[in-house]
């Protein structure tokens, strides 16, 4: 059966140029959203330069080739008065070997550049300003800041209400030494704004990496989140980083590290939670309440009002941390339990209260809430 | 060599028996197609779910450990269950046509190849019905998050399923290579082998080489899960790396299992609806053995992050990929030059397939670049990249493929109109639901999350990702549609309704079994074009 | 007709090719040379990364004392002695029944069908006789998959031999229709290289 | 195709050779260079079979 679909085929063929025009300018009118943020860290603008040298060349890539397609749909569509073959062309070696050299040149140009910015961005700095181990397990981050040994941890942001939980604080200006440690799974440490990750491996060898904020972000907060696939808690697992100038984190840091010598974590912020594996059951009432599939069971829960009660806590998520912290109406912290992986139990001392309703969360996944209603 | 008697059955049988225990060819393949796309619907409606829960920010539809099910199945099912049996059955239905043979190597083999994957597929979802769910690990089934501690038997099931799949694929290939290098007609010299024949024989390759790494692997998954291992724990004094490292030796050349056939369908469209021979035919052979080649040398660029890696090796490997890829893009593109183009379907999927792909092989080129992959990589950027090379790369290719063999299969032709309406929705709500994509990565949003905070703002792209990939659900209607009326009153083909090249199109439509009655000479990569033109249009390649 | 074609004084002569399904059993060896490569790199990984190797009492627990394969080798040796014999009776058979010997094959493919029994239980005695097990850390996991593995596929092998020799003592095989011969010889040969590499490895080659 | 002489075929696997030679080399990786070597093992095997297995008409 010979072809004779034609006339009918025509406007198929320029409805499909027209939407390829149509994809192509869609790009170009989105050219500013098909960039990355503007890096805050001196390696990401490194990577963000990379960036562009490759988006450059891969606009021009494309447009070329795709120029290329639709000029011969437009203008090689077979006419009725097409009987004869057309030549049959079986190929050219000359042209061949040219379009075999020209991207091989780009390729390994791509290389050169992307190798050096690579050297850059995995510098590290002998004399880092400030030595972090970033701590992901599942599904939270906390940050221990170390000595100038590297080992000696100072203090460990925690659930506790040193520093804050989930929030890394660093100077501006001067590299940052991170190690990454995962006592579970696989993580990733992902900044957008840094432009940057790295993957957290459980095991003997951790990756490491410095990065330096710009001064000009002083005072900025970076949102960060893990990147690997980790559980059920992957996507809630973020992280916040926050710039301060070099002063503002000394008298930070000091004051964290006071506190910590004061209150050891283990047994918790004012007003003390139980310490792990149980104490004998305290006067008062007793409150149950579970967590599962990262949530809580109850979403109200009475107490009665000035008198200590204990909350006997069951995380029901295996391998995953929950605890319960108890807000006053004015946002302070009331109580704060210890976290525990899940599957286990927990005896939480919680202080009298007044009259009132006051907010429950889990200090990992925000989340979870509930309502403490006190009378 | 193995010959059937040609005694024709004796006794009546049911057509269910018929195609249950058929060991032709053609049948088999076709048993692949249907099984294929009937996977294709259950993770089309997996990824509906998964675009659902996107849909809206802080989305509670699925519960986190659902939606972690739902994405790992999708990918699952769609890589294991779709892509790569529906090339086999592809391969399976043409290339014993193409080279003139009566039949695979070895037949029985190949009905068991196939029998083993709606085995595979049922094991595989069975997981969403045993305690704990099914594997929700990602379709990487990263270690130690896959160990028995943090996953349910549902990845136990994940695993013997893939084990099973694999299988069925290695069997496959040894039989393509025996059919190709031992079933070609007299004539028919590697140089004059189609194109689609070549790709055929080098995924073969790379199936018999990659997929037994796999299945080392997900071996040794079970043993760290079920026996005590210590391969991939760090708990046990095991390597979590190690998984990633023997995984993606396997996962990387199965992307070009998944490519290679595709750019063979593409191949055998372009020239037909051109009217000219496909340009620079050994070129695009060397290329395509180079892709297979250099595939097994860049598997850690999926590791950049890692930081385990030797990161050079292999962004220069990944960037020279770019080069055979090159090649033959250069070549589709000049076998359109100075021809004279039909616009039927299978060319309007085939021109989708080149700006997809090249989008795609494009995109992939900024992750090659390792700081820049550091930015990008495991981000939405990532899923946009990999469905345009696997959605608009090989779906438009494996659509080009159905529109253009149906008449062959069937004797009967496909409806057009439906066909173009089919071809508009899908490109539509391809780029709709993904090229928004690459935007959320830059912006940084993570894949494999379960929901995002509406102050991220990622809330109208992820909208509009999910409004596209509405119209690609709405595009299977008028293809089963299509399909459906075609079946029962579609225009009869004839043998040759597209003036074919290669030598499929000399049988009958359907061809009858042990597919020719007689064969043209073969003097060329186009048989069927110089018995039509009465010359010899060859490449003037010799074997 | 079913002959593997050599290099040399072959090389002028017109090849025929080699039949379909000892072809296809080639290239599934192929597929199983790949799938041991999987195993062996993950048993290279871990001990290219341990401190040292085996791992030691310090490390890991009194049960490193049974780590020192190299201290007894004795058995082991023996097995591959038994192995490596088999292959060439293996041999000795596939050549008898191209000379059309049937009784040549059978007795052949009996022998050899013993020796790889005699390889199945001595190695079964091994095993109870090691002190540590699969779950036993990285060198247990590691020893344990890869000489398990071997032993499924000597499995394999002996129950192709059996059906072998059932079918040669059914007078199924000619000098010219003898593809199962062939083939199963093949294999044969495959699962004893893979046993000298492993041999080597985790008996010979020093530790650190 | 014809080999005058198949144990050329071998050569397909020596590429993967000298890949998993220079990947040592760089990468000092035990893992991936037993692949890429074992790779080389099995791919100049296969050629060589598909090669020799070919009758020489065709």
């Amino acid at each position: 059966m010979p072809i004779t679909r034609n006339k009918r085929t025509r406007p198929a063929a320029l409805v499909l140029s027209l939407l390829l025009a149509l994809v192509a300018a869609g790009c170009a009118s989105q050219f500013p959203q098909l960039y990355p943020p503007n890096a805050s860290t001196s390696q990401g603008a490194e990577v963000r330069t990379l960036y562009d040298i490759v988006f450059v060349l891969a606009v021009v890539i494309f447009l070329a080739v795709e120029g290329a397609i639709i000029y011969a749909v437009v203008r090689y569509r077979r006419k009725p008065d097409d009987a004869d073959l057309p030549p049959q062309t079986h190929g050219n070696n000359l042209v061949e070997i040219i379009w075999t050299i020209i991207p091989t040149i780009i390729v390994v140009y791509l290389f050169v550049v992307s190798w050096q910015a690579l050297n850059t961005v995995e510098a590290k700095s002998d004399h880092p300003g400030v030595r972090v181990k970033a701590i992901a397990e599942r599904f939270a981050w906390s940050f221990a800041y170390l000595g100038d040994d590297g080992t000696t941890p100072l203090f460990t942001t925690d659930a506790q209400g040193h520093g804050v939980f989930g929030t890394m604080v660093v100077p501006v200006g001067e590299p940052i030494h991170v190690t990454l440690h995962s006592p579970d799974v696989i993580h990733a440490f992902y900044v957008p704004k840094f432009l940057f990750k790295r993957d957290v491996n459980p095991g003997p060898v951790e990756n490491n990496f410095d990065f330096t904020v710009d001064a000009g972000d002083v005072g900025q907060t970076f949102r960060g989140q893990c990147a690997e696939l980790c559980g059920a808690g992957h996507g809630g697992m973020t992280f916040e980083v926050k710039a301060v100038t070099r002063a503002e984190f000394d008298t930070w840091l000091k004051q964290q590290i006071d506190a910590a010598k004061k209150a050891p974590p283990a047994s918790g912020s004012p007003p003390a939670g139980s310490p792990p594996g149980g104490s004998p059951p305290a006067a008062g009432p007793v409150i149950e309440l579970a967590a599962q599939n990262l949530a809580f069971d109850k979403a109200t829960l009475q107490a009665p009002a000035d008198k200590p009660f204990q909350i006997h806590f069951v995380n029901k998520d295996n391998a995953t941390q929950h605890n319960v912290q108890i807000k006053n109406p004015d946002g302070t912290v009331a109580f704060s339990g210890d976290l525990v992986t899940g599957p286990a139990e927990a005896n939480y001392n919680a202080p009298a209260l007044k009259a009132g309703s006051y907010p429950f969360s889990c200090v990992v996944h925000p989340a979870m809430t509930g309502t403490i209603t006190v009378q | 060599m193995a010959t059937t008697a040609l005694t024709p059955a004796a006794t009546y049988r049911s057509a269910l028996y018929e195609w249950v225990t058929t060991t032709d060819h053609k049948k088999i393949g076709i048993l692949y197609l249907v099984n294929s796309f009937v996977f294709f619907f259950i993770g089309g409606i997996l990824a509906l779910g998964v675009r659902s829960q996107l849909a809206v920010p802080d989305n509670k539809l699925f519960s986190p450990d659902l939606y972690n099910q739902l994405f790992t199945m999708h990918a699952s099912l769609m890589l294991f269950l779709f892509i790569i049996p529906i090339l086999a059955g592809f391969a399976n239905y043409v290339v014993p046509l193409q080279i003139g043979a009566p039949d695979m190597a070895f037949p029985r083999i190949n009905a068991l190849s196939f029998w083993m994957l709606p085995l595979a597929g049922i094991i595989m979802l069975a997981g969403f019905l045993v305690p704990g769910g099914a594997a929700a690990e990602g379709w990487t089934s990263y270690s130690p998050l896959a160990q028995a501690k943090y996953s349910g038997v549902g990845t136990d099931l994940w695993l013997v399923a893939v084990t099973l799949i694999g299988t069925s694929s290695i069997l496959g290939s040894v039989n393509f290579l025996v059919t190709i290098f031992k079933m070609r007609a007299p004539g028919m010299t590697m140089f004059r082998l189609p194109i689609l024949v070549w790709t055929a024989l080098v995924t073969s390759v790379l199936v018999l080489m990659a997929t037994p790494v796999l299945t080392s692997a997900l071996i040794m998954l079970f043993i760290d899960r079920n026996y005590g291992g210590a391969f991939f724990d760090p708990a046990n004094g095991g390597n979590a790396v190690l998984w990633q490292n023997i995984f993606r030796f396997y996962s990387h050349p199965a992307v070009y299992i998944m490519i290679l056939i595709v750019m063979g369908i593409v191949s055998e469209v372009l020239p037909v609806f051109s009217r000219k021979p496909l340009f620079g035919y050994k070129a695009f052979v060397f290329a395509t053995a180079g892709i297979g080649a250099l595939g097994f040398s860049v598997w850690a660029h999926h590791m950049f992050t890692t930081g385990t890696v030797y990161l050079p090796f292999f962004s220069f490997m990944t960037f020279l990929i770019a080069v055979p890829t090159g090649v033959k893009m250069f070549n589709w593109i000049a076998t359109l030059f100075r021809g004279q183009l039909t616009f039927a379907t299978p060319l309007l999927f085939a021109l989708g397939f080149l700006t997809m792909f090249l989008i795609g092989g494009i995109n992939g080129a900024f992750s090659a670049a390792v700081p820049v992959d550091f930015a990008l990589h495991d981000t939405y950027w990532v899923v946009a990249h990999l469905h345009y090379v696997l959605f608009g790369g090989s779906v438009f290719g494996v659509f080009a493929g159905v529109y253009y063999w149906f008449p062959k299969m069937s004797g009967r032709m496909l409806n057009e109109t439906l066909g173009k309406i089919h071809f508009l929705l899908v490109f539509i709500g391809f780029n709709v639901t993904f090229f928004p994509m690459h935007l959320l990565g830059l912006e940084g949003m993570p894949r494999r999350i379960a929901t995002y905070a509406s102050t991220a703002g990622w809330n109208q792209l992820n909208l509009l990702a999910t409004i596209g990939s509405l119209i690609i659900a709405a595009s299977a209607v008028p293809f089963l549609w299509n399909v459906l009326i075609s079946l029962r009153s579609g225009e009869p083909a004839g043998d040759d309704p597209w003036e074919g090249n290669t030598l499929e199109w000399a049988t009958t439509s359907p061809p009858p079994p042990y597919n020719f009655d007689h064969l043209p000479e073969i003097r060329s990569e186009r048989p069927v074009f110089d018995a039509r033109h009465g010359r010899t249009g060859g490449h003037g390649g010799q074997s | 007709m079913p002959q593997t074609a050599h290099d040399g004084a072959l090389a002028d002569l017109p090849r025929h090719g080699i039949s379909n399904p000892i072809l296809g059993m080639i290239l599934f060896i192929c597929s199983e040379v790949m799938f041991f490569a999987g195993l062996f790199a993950a048993y290279f990984n871990v001990r290219a990364t341990a401190p040292i190797w085996p791992p030691s009492v310090a490390e890991v627990g009194p049960i490193a004392e049974h780590f020192d394969l190299h201290a007894e080798p004795w058995l082991a040796a023996v097995l591959t002695i038994i192995l490596v014999s088999s292959s060439f009776t293996c041999q000795l058979g596939v050549w008898a029944i191209r000379r059309n010997d049937r009784r040549g094959l059978i007795r052949a493919i009996a022998v050899t069908l013993v020796m790889g029994v005699i390889f199945l239980i001595g190695q079964g005695y091994d095993y109870s006789q090691l002190g540590f097990g699969l779950s036993d850390g990285t060198f247990g996991t590691t020893f344990f998959t890869l000489t398990g593995f071997h032993g499924a596929h000597v499995l394999g092998g002996v129950i192709m031999l059996s059906v072998v020799l059932f079918r040669a003592m059914s007078g199924q095989f000619t000098a010219r229709h003898h593809d199962a011969v062939e083939a199963t010889s093949i294999y044969w040969h495959f699962v004893d290289v893979v046993w000298i590499a492993l041999f080597s490895i985790l008996y010979i080659i020093p530790t650190r | 195709m014809r080999f005058k002489h198949p144990r050329n075929a071998f050569a397909v696997g020596l590429l993967f050779v000298a890949i998993a030679v220079v990947y040592y080399l760089v990468s000092h990786d035990a893992g991936g260079t037993t692949t890429l070597f074992a790779l080389g093992i099995a791919m100049g095997l296969a050629a060589y079979a598909l090669v020799v297995g070919t009758p020489d008409d065709l």
